[in-house]
């Protein structure tokens, strides 16, 4: 009998070794699909088990005890990233042609599953290290400088949390998760590990959880890496395996919160390492959204967004309150759902037109209605409007930061929102509205098995958005507390209460006449697209403005002062810098002259001596 | 000790100072051949009376054997052979390899021969040539 | 200059530094703690005479062992290295009479000597290497005198490789016999040679493994002096 | 069977290249079937002696000529030496196969010999329980090795040998006075006896003569600063050659640094030496990584990678701790298999391209998708990425470290290991995602075969590493327990 | 035996005046020359060296040393005449 | 400290100044081969014993008057192994100077970086 | 000059290399007496060729005693040369005036030019620097007025050889011929 968890586990990952080996056109997609499927089903039909009691599984490999445990929580995300997984699989039918794509893309899948199951630090971070790499080399396939960046930083965030796993290793004699969290907990009162030791730790944990999360400023890898790969496989890359970064914040106040505390103290009335978090967390939303805004390429705008809405979740878990809690939690699914959804719609766009910048498009809700459709769901999701999933875990979060009298940070959130609010309207328009270039005449609707990728993620947009309770109810129980009230259709907090179904009613009928209007305006408004708002002034090649082209180029000057900063060229440059140094280093040392390298030895001898006289 | 012994002693006495003579000449003399001159004789009857005097002293001591005196008698002739082929290997590298004699020299009747020999050689070879 | 005071500084250093260590043991002074068993045991065990060489053939006959492949691995090694498609000896000028007179008349005693000094060698202070060093020599005689003279290079490999196998295959005899690598199964199992300690016929297979060899480092050095006294011939 | 007849792992090699010159005229495929054979029988022996230690627990000592320890040398097949030994033989038996391709330079009869005689020299270095005996084999190894890094005879070669020669001939002098240190103060020269008798020896006599002797096999260690010569060697090397240098010529060094470590675990002032050897492991980890950063010759990059990998398990052999230990040996054994992979390869794509340059390998998943796919293999798991071998020993060498208390030492080879990536991914990336220039090539079907067997093992290792794991750490053992060593080696009681 | 000290003295003065020749040069012939003598008084110290151990066995040790220094400094002088 | 010990470790040193400062290769390899000669010397100093002989156990000599005869077997050992370097040292300075027709080391390098 | 028979030849080198193991052993014990026959004939058997050419003809005794009468001869001029020589190291004017002269010999056999040629080194003031043919050219520490004042090359020639080789062929010629 082979356990359920190894079969959720290496479902994926057996079946893309399986489509890789064959690459039989169509097996390989009915394999891949299957083996993306599979996690779903076991997780599904082991729900009601879940939530009594915990179902676990240990494997000693290498003398490591690896343990993997199936109980409310890891199911939550497990259940997320198999949904998105098999969303993913779906797209990339219609969208990867080579069973390269299909063996990673699903040995990151394994690698994400395993990392939510893993119960200790050798398996997490062997399956964090199979992810890393497995998303890496979807994105090395297409552009090396890019999957450089990512994987550079991510092994930088790897390795330090190795150092954090070592040093906790060292002090507690511990890998699990279990042991380790007690004996912090215990030394949170003895004070064995001194304070110093401790911030180096979550310094050192915050690194590694803050790359994969996407946080400013480790966050530069992910436009980059978002867009060059395939855009089926992004919808998976930023909607389900961001999440383990996410998930590591959780684990960090899992394991290590009472200690954290113990050993950082509060500030203002605020846990210390919490607030950092949730700074970081502002920061990002803020950042990353200026920055989505004043792209001009679909896949960089929400691969901006991407990491502003992963901000979003630490923003919310860094309030350090069971509603901030709840709101995270619910926005590592709702963003999973909405910007695995704008990623599977984005290669649909990618697919059926060969383009990726505004400038090129427009007038495709007449060509693809039904991505239209789907993507409307997810801009609305986004953009946080009822009564969609991202609007009600916007919500909480809001709810939450409110309460918990952050005022500067519930700023951030707004702002955000309002940043968001600004590219998905251009995305709306700009793609699917206006007038159509001539070479996009020809384009068809999305190929039937991306189609049903973006049906199985709009689903929950709409579900979840509806009925939130269903989803605050799971994590009512997973948190073992009344967190939110409510009940399906509506939540309420100890400051506020939203009625989604209301909502609902409501915005099914303002939709109606929106869509009367654009019907009549597509009619009418047939105008060239560079004509825009410029009233009369003859419009040059440097000041082009259109939706389609340079939209927000005056924000961009605006900003201009802070664009110069960039977080991402000073890493560059670091890096040049290194392999400056390298060369330096080993022109130097290695200079080819045998009598230099004997000289070496008599330093070394020199050294020796010395170390014995002294 | 007997008188063997004692004859003994004297030769390796004798021997000594040569070598010490033989070093003395490597000092004293201006130029290689001349030091080669002073020096390869001493050393080689230096040698010869150490070789024979312990021969001689171990045969007159009371743990000698004639195997002391024949040994250092094959040691002697050994070194009477091969110190003037050496010493003949040397000045002959000394004059090839270019050291010029001491500039006191008065005849070098060798670089004559030389001179006339790679003369002949060169008849030889236009003679080839012609033909 | 400056590099040079510098080496100087360094080296003075080391040196301390190393008489430091030396100062733990001192000079002259007896810190003999195997090498007693050694020279208590060593007659009765070996049947040797001479300390020395019942450690290098028998006691620690894998050092002697290695030796031999040592220099098995130079000889062949420069023979690698130097091996030209055709060959020829690089000397120019012929040694004058005097060389090349001396060198005949002294080959055959040089060539004696040599074995005079392995056969003995459980005996007095020679052995193999100083033996075949020995031989050597006579053969470097002879290419220093004259100019065309090469050794017979296939005979002398092929020597040389059966002197090694000898050596090994005396060895495993012994595992054969007593059991034991490298056992001296002629002292130890058939015990030849108790009754004639310090005499030529005693020693085990000292003697055996000595003229082995000298025969092999006598080859091989020479083997080694005809690489390196030879240059290629472009065709 | 007699147990001393493990003693047949030094007398064969021996005798088989004593036997060289009586083929030679049969020619050269035939002198490379011979060498097939002949190490392939001497694999076949190290399996017997592998399966005899591991079966009985017990290690087999090789007791030469009759003469009990510390009288006689003894070899000490233990755990280590077993498992070692086994692993020079399989990889001399895969390069005896790669020879048929790789080596074509006359005189291949002498490379025959020498061939046999470093693998001779590496196995008597991890064999050998006496310490003088120990440099004789480490001369062999070396001077072997000096010979076959000139073997091609280019200017290049000729050059990297020299200066493995005059380095080499530093390291081996400095040893060789602090074995007469060590010997002068304990009158011994039998390991197990030395470690017996450490305790007493006067401390600054044990410190100079083990800091001497550490020097000298730091420098076949390829520690930093004494390494220079190695990059040049390894690129300079016959391929076949340079996968036995990094596979196990390097190791039989690396052991012998430990071994003779831990011997004097107990002499005064032990703990200083080992902080020095953290020091210098953990510098060349970073010096390596970051001169295989843009390194344009891949040989040579992986060279500098290979050396990095030996300074991981430099730190890993002295952190001092039984986990240290443990993780060294296996990452001993990964680095062996995945270095043997990826000379092989690399060397196999000099042998077809006529050389390693970068340049070279543009394309090479198109035109040689095998040994492409094997190159890559080699280098992910180089990397340590999960599910390849070098993943595990790396994990357990970094958290043995900080364990140890070296968690600066463990930062800086984890930083080095990030420039590790990045090289490899770009060879990677060159090989499979730019354009080829050339035709597809029919590969070999030796090498391929070899190639996919270490693939194999890399990956058989990376999902299922529990046995060479639980071998890895009954080796480890070996070297970490001196009593046991001690109490297994029957010294007669000279001068007790 | 006493007088072993004087030959020793004498000897030890001749090797030192041959080594600042070996060091001066200043052709490297000189030095040859100089290393020969070395060579021959070495075998001579060998000699006395066994009588004053009471060793025969050292002789031994003096005529191999003599016929291989025989055979360096020959070499060494072909080499020097550039006949090799 | 004796003046073995002393002329052994100077040798070491004056073969390693050689070795650190001469520019021609076969000056650095002569330096090399007087580190070794010095080695040896240190190893037989180390196993010689006041007042005590050779130990060949003939003509009178018995092991209470016999020096140490481990380190002489070490040295013969350690003498013919400096022997089979310097041969294979001086066959790659052939080839070198074939291929680079020069022995000075700073101009022997072509392998670097 | 004929060559000998081979095994006039190798009988000869067998003897002398008998000889030189009875000296170099000194002992009457079988076992060494066995050996050193062995050896000799061994050793003779591949070296004869190049050891000598007139075989057993080199034991005639005249040539035996001409060769005992030679050795106390010749040591008497070495050591006159070595007082000589000893005269000019320690003289502090250093009187010395050398040079470069031309001998010939009347000698035929090549051990006979050997044997003049070495005790031309060893004994007054004179080197062999080449031997071609019957010349010989001698280094000198003092070429007197006669010789390099000589008029004709003939002139030198005689002079020098009666100073430097004639006093030794004597001997030699009876016995290397
Ligand atoms: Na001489
Ligand atoms: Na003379």
């Amino acid at each position: 009998m082979i356990n359920e968890l190894l079969i959720i586990i290496l479902a994926p990952l057996i079946a893309g070794g399986i489509a890789w080996a064959l690459d039989i056109r169509g097996i390989r997609e009915a394999i891949g699909i299957i083996g993306a499927a599979l996690p779903l089903a076991m997780l599904a039909k082991l729900y009601s088990q879940v939530l009594d009691e915990a179902i676990n599984y240990s494997i000693t490999i290498s003398g490591f005890t690896l343990q993997f445990q199936l109980n409310s929580m890891s199911w939550y995300f497990a259940a997320i990233a198999s949904l998105v997984g098999l969303a993913m699989a779906f797209g990339m039918a219609s969208t990867s042609k080579n069973g390269y794509d299909w063996l990673f893309a699903l040995m990151s899948f394994t690698g994400v599953l395993g990392v939510f199951l893993s119960q200790d630090f050798v398996g997490f971070f062997l399956f964090w290290e199979l992810m890393t790499f497995a998303s890496f080399m979807m994105v090395l396939k297409r552009n090396r400088h890019e999957s450089l960046k990512y994987f550079v930083l991510s092994v930088i965030g790897a390795y330090a949390m190795l150092i954090a796993i070592g040093m906790l290793y060292a002090k507690t004699g511990a890998l699990d998760f279990a042991s380790i969290r007690q004996a912090l907990y215990i030394d949170a009162a003895l004070g064995t590990i001194t304070t110093r030791e401790t911030a180096i730790i979550f310094a050192l944990f915050l690194t590694a959880f803050g790359v994969k999360a996407g946080a400013f400023p480790l966050h530069v890898w992910a436009p980059g890496a978002y867009s060059e790969t395939d855009q089926s496989y992004t919808a998976f890359f930023s909607g389900a395996l961001s999440k383990a970064g996410a998930y590591g914040f959780l684990l960090l106040y899992i394991l290590m919160g009472y200690k954290l505390y113990a050993a950082l103290g509060t500030f203002h009335d605020h846990l210390v390492f919490a607030y950092i978090i949730a700074w970081i967390g502002a920061l990002t939303v803020v950042i990353a959204s200026f920055l989505a805004v004043l792209q001009e390429d679909i896949r960089k705008l929400f691969a901006y967004s991407s990491v502003g809405q992963v901000g979003y979740i630490l923003l919310a878990f860094g309030l350090g309150t069971s509603l901030g809690f709840a709101g995270g939690l619910f926005h590592v699914l709702s963003h999973a759902v909405f910007k695995g959804l704008f990623w599977l719609v984005t290669a649909a766009i990618i697919l059926q037109t060969g383009k990726t910048q505004f400038k090129d498009m427009g007038g495709l809700a007449e060509k693809m209605p039904f991505t239209f459709a789907m993507s409307l769901i997810a801009v609305l999701s986004l953009a946080g409007i009822p009564p969609m999933a991202g609007f009600a875990s916007k919500w909480l979060i809001y709810e939450a930061a409110i309460q918990a009298h952050m005022p500067l940070v519930a700023g951030a959130i707004f702002l955000g929102s309002a940043l968001a609010f600004a590219y998905v309207v251009r995305f709306l328009y700009a793609v699917w509205f206006g007038q159509r270039p001539s070479d996009l005449e020809d384009v068809k609707e999305a190929p039937l098995p991306l189609l049903i990728g973006m049906a199985i993620l709009a689903i929950p947009n709409v579900l979840f958005g509806v009925a939130p309770g269903i989803v605050t109810d799971y994590i009512n129980k997973m948190l073992g507390g009344e967190i939110v009230g409510g009940n399906y259709y509506k939540l309420v907090t100890p400051t506020g209460t939203y009625n989604a179904l209301l909502v609902t009613v409501a915005l099914v009928l303002g939709l109606a006449i929106a869509g009367l209007i654009y019907l009549y305006g597509a009619k009418v408004r047939k105008i060239p697209v560079t004509n825009t708002y410029q009233s009369g002034n003859p419009v040059t090649e440097e000041f082009n403005l259109s939706i389609r082209k340079n939209f927000y180029r005056p924000l961009a000057e605006a900003l201009a002062f802070w664009l110069r900063y960039s977080f991402d060229r000073f890493y560059e440059r670091v890096a040049r810098m290194a392999e400056d140094f390298a060369d330096w280093l080993r022109e130097g040392f290695y200079n080819g002259n045998v009598q230099s390298y004997s000289w070496y030895l008599a330093i070394v001898l020199l050294i020796l001596a010395l170390w014995g006289v002294l | 000790m007997n008188v063997l012994a004692a004859v003994g002693e004297i030769l390796v006495l004798i021997g000594t100072f040569f070598y010490f003579l033989s070093a003395l000449g490597l000092i004293r003399m201006p130029d290689v051949y001349n030091r080669m001159q002073t020096s390869t004789k001493s050393a080689t009857l230096g040698s010869l009376g150490v070789m024979v005097g312990v021969g001689l002293w171990a045969l007159g001591s009371d743990f000698g054997s004639v195997a002391w005196f024949t040994k250092t008698i094959v040691i002697a002739v050994f070194l009477l052979l091969t110190n003037p082929i050496s010493a003949h290997a040397l000045i002959r590298a000394a004059y090839k390899s270019g050291i010029p004699l001491w500039e006191g020299s008065v005849v070098d009747k060798y670089a004559e021969h030389l001179m006339s020999k790679t003369e002949k050689s060169e008849i030889v070879e236009k003679e080839g040539d012609a033909e | 200059m400056l590099k040079r005071a510098l080496a100087i500084i360094t080296l003075l250093i080391i040196g301390y530094w190393l008489a430091q260590g030396l100062a733990g043991v001192p000079f002259g002074e007896d810190k003999m703690v195997v090498g007693k068993y050694y020279l208590e045991h060593v007659k009765e065990d070996t049947g040797a005479v001479n300390a020395v060489t019942a450690i290098v053939v028998n006691y620690r006959g894998f050092d002697t062992l290695g030796e031999v492949t040592v220099l098995f691995i130079a000889s062949t090694g420069v023979g690698a290295l130097l091996w030209r498609k055709k060959k020829k000896r690089t000397a120019k000028t012929e040694g004058s009479l005097v060389l090349t007179t001396g060198a005949e008349l002294l080959f055959p005693f040089v060539v004696l000597f040599g074995t005079y000094i392995f056969i003995h060698g459980h005996l007095t202070p020679g052995g193999g290497f100083p033996g075949g060093a020995t031989i050597a020599t006579a053969f470097l005689l002879l290419y220093m005198a004259f100019v065309t003279y090469e050794i017979p290079h296939r005979a002398f490999e092929k020597t040389e490789g059966l002197a090694g196998i000898g050596y090994v295959l005396v060895g495993l005899i012994g595992l054969a016999i007593g059991g034991y690598f490298l056992y001296d199964w002629i002292w130890q199992t058939w015990g030849w040679g108790h009754d004639n300690i310090g005499r030529l016929f005693s020693g085990g297979f000292i003697p055996i493994i000595y003229t082995l060899i000298g025969i092999k480092v006598g080859t091989e050095l020479s083997g080694i002096i005809d690489n390196m006294l030879k240059e290629g011939v472009s065709e | 069977m007699n147990a001393q007849y493990a003693s047949l792992l030094i007398a064969l090699p021996l005798i088989s290249a004593f036997f060289v010159p009586l083929i030679k005229g049969l020619g050269n495929k035939a002198i490379k079937y011979y060498l097939a054979i002949v190490t392939a029988v001497q694999t076949g022996i190290a399996a017997w002696v592998f399966h005899q230690v591991y079966t009985t627990g017990d290690p087999i000592i090789v007791v030469a000529g009759g003469w009990k320890p510390p009288v006689g040398i003894n070899l000490y097949f233990g755990h280590f030496a077993a498992l070692f030994v086994l692993i020079v033989a399989v990889v001399s038996f895969l390069m005896a196969v790669f020879n048929f391709k790789a080596i074509n330079v006359e005189p291949v009869d002498k490379y025959a010999m020498l061939f046999l005689l470093l693998m001779l020299g590496a196995t008597g270095m991890i064999a050998t329980g006496d310490l003088f005996n120990l440099f004789v084999f480490m001369e062999i190894t070396s001077i072997s090795a000096y010979a076959l890094t000139a073997y091609n005879k280019t200017g290049e070669a000729a050059e990297a040998s020299l200066k493995y020669i005059i380095l080499g001939g530093i390291g081996s002098s400095f040893f060789l006075i602090g074995v007469a240190l060590i010997y002068g103060a304990t009158g011994t020269l039998n390991m197990a006896h030395l470690a017996q008798l450490a305790p007493y020896i006067d401390p600054k006599v044990v410190q100079v003569g083990l800091a001497l002797i550490i020097f000298g096999l730091a420098v076949e260690a390829e520690l930093f600063p004494l390494n220079a010569w190695a990059p040049d060697a390894y690129q300079a090397a016959p391929h076949p050659i340079t996968v036995m240098f990094s596979a196990f010529v390097v190791k039989a060094g690396l052991y012998a640094m430990a071994r003779i470590l831990y011997l004097f675990a107990s002499a005064t002032g032990w703990e200083n030496v080992t902080k020095l050897l953290v020091i210098m492991a953990t510098l060349t980890v970073v010096v390596a990584e970051f001169s295989a950063l843009r390194q344009k010759d891949v040989k040579r990059m992986v060279a500098y990678s290979s050396i990095s990998q030996i300074g991981l398990i430099a730190v890993a052999f002295a952190l001092g701790t039984q986990s240290g230990v443990d993780a060294g040996v296996f990452h001993m054994v990964n680095h062996a298999i995945v270095k043997a992979l990826l000379f092989l390869t690399v060397g196999y794509v000099g042998i077809t391209l006529g050389e390693t340059k970068i340049e070279k390998f543009s394309g090479l998943g198109r035109r040689m998708p095998l040994t492409a796919f094997a190159i890559t293999v080699g280098s992910l798991a180089a990397v340590g990425i999960p599910l390849f071998n070098i993943f595990w020993s790396k994990v357990r060498i970094l958290l043995a470290g900080v364990e140890a208390g070296y968690t600066w030492s463990v930062a800086l080879i984890l930083g080095a290991s990030v420039v590790e990536a990045v090289y490899y991914l770009r060879l990677i990336h060159t090989m499979w995602f730019t354009e080829a220039e050339g035709e597809a090539i029919k590969e070999d079907l030796a090498i391929g075969t070899i190639a996919i067997f270490l693939v194999l093992l890399v990956l058989f290792i990376g999902i299922y590493p529990n046995y060479f794991w639980t071998v890895s750490q009954k080796a480890g053992e070996d070297i970490f327990r001196v009593i046991d060593y001690v109490k297994n080696v029957p010294l007669m009681g000279v001068g007790a | 035996m006493i007088g072993i000290n004087i030959y020793l003295i004498l000897i030890a003065i001749a090797t030192l005046l041959s080594m600042y020749r070996v060091f001066r040069g200043p052709t490297t012939v000189d030095r040859l020359v100089a290393v020969d003598i070395m060579t021959t008084i070495t075998t001579g110290l060998m000699v006395l060296f066994a009588l004053y151990y009471k060793r025969m066995i050292f002789l031994d040790v003096a005529l191999v040393y003599a016929v291989l220094a025989f055979g360096g400094v020959i070499a060494f002088a072909r080499y020097m005449e550039g006949g090799l | 400290m004796s003046v073995y010990y002393f002329g052994a470790i100077a040798l070491v040193l004056i073969g390693l100044y050689a070795v650190l400062v001469k520019k021609n290769v076969l000056k650095i390899l002569i330096g090399l081969s007087i580190m070794e000669t010095g080695v040896n010397l240190l190893l037989v100093s180390i196993g010689y014993i006041s007042g005590k002989s050779a130990p060949i156990l003939s003509e009178g000599i018995t092991a209470s008057n016999a020096v140490d005869p481990i380190p002489q077997a070490l040295v013969l050992t350690a003498i013919v192994i400096g022997v089979a370097t310097t041969a294979m040292a001086l066959s790659v300075a052939i080839i070198l100077y074939e291929k680079y027709g020069t022995l000075n080391v700073e101009e022997i390098r072509r392998l670097r970086g | 000059m004929e060559e000998a028979g081979k095994i006039s030849r190798y009988l000869y080198t067998v003897i002398v290399l008998f000889l030189i193991w009875l000296l170099l052993t000194a002992s009457t014990d079988p076992q060494e007496l066995g050996m050193g026959l062995i050896l000799s004939l061994v050793i003779a058997a591949f070296t004869y060729p190049v050891f000598t050419t007139r075989g057993l003809a080199n034991l005639h005794p005249k040539r035996i005693v001409y060769a005992i009468a030679y050795i106390p001869y010749f040591l008497w001029a070495m050591i006159m040369a070595n007082l000589d020589v000893a005269y000019r190291v320690l003289h502090p004017k250093r009187p010395i005036r050398p040079g470069i002269v031309h001998c010939k010999t009347a000698l035929k056999t090549n051990p006979g030019k050997l044997a003049l040629a070495n005790s031309i080194t060893l004994t007054p003031g004179t080197i062999t620097l080449d031997v071609d043919g019957e010349n010989y050219f001698i280094h000198w520490i003092w070429v007197p007025d006669e010789v390099f004042r000589a008029e004709s090359d003939e002139e030198h020639v005689e002079k020098a050889s009666s100073n430097i080789t004639a006093p030794f062929e004597k001997f030699l010629k009876v016995i290397f011929g």
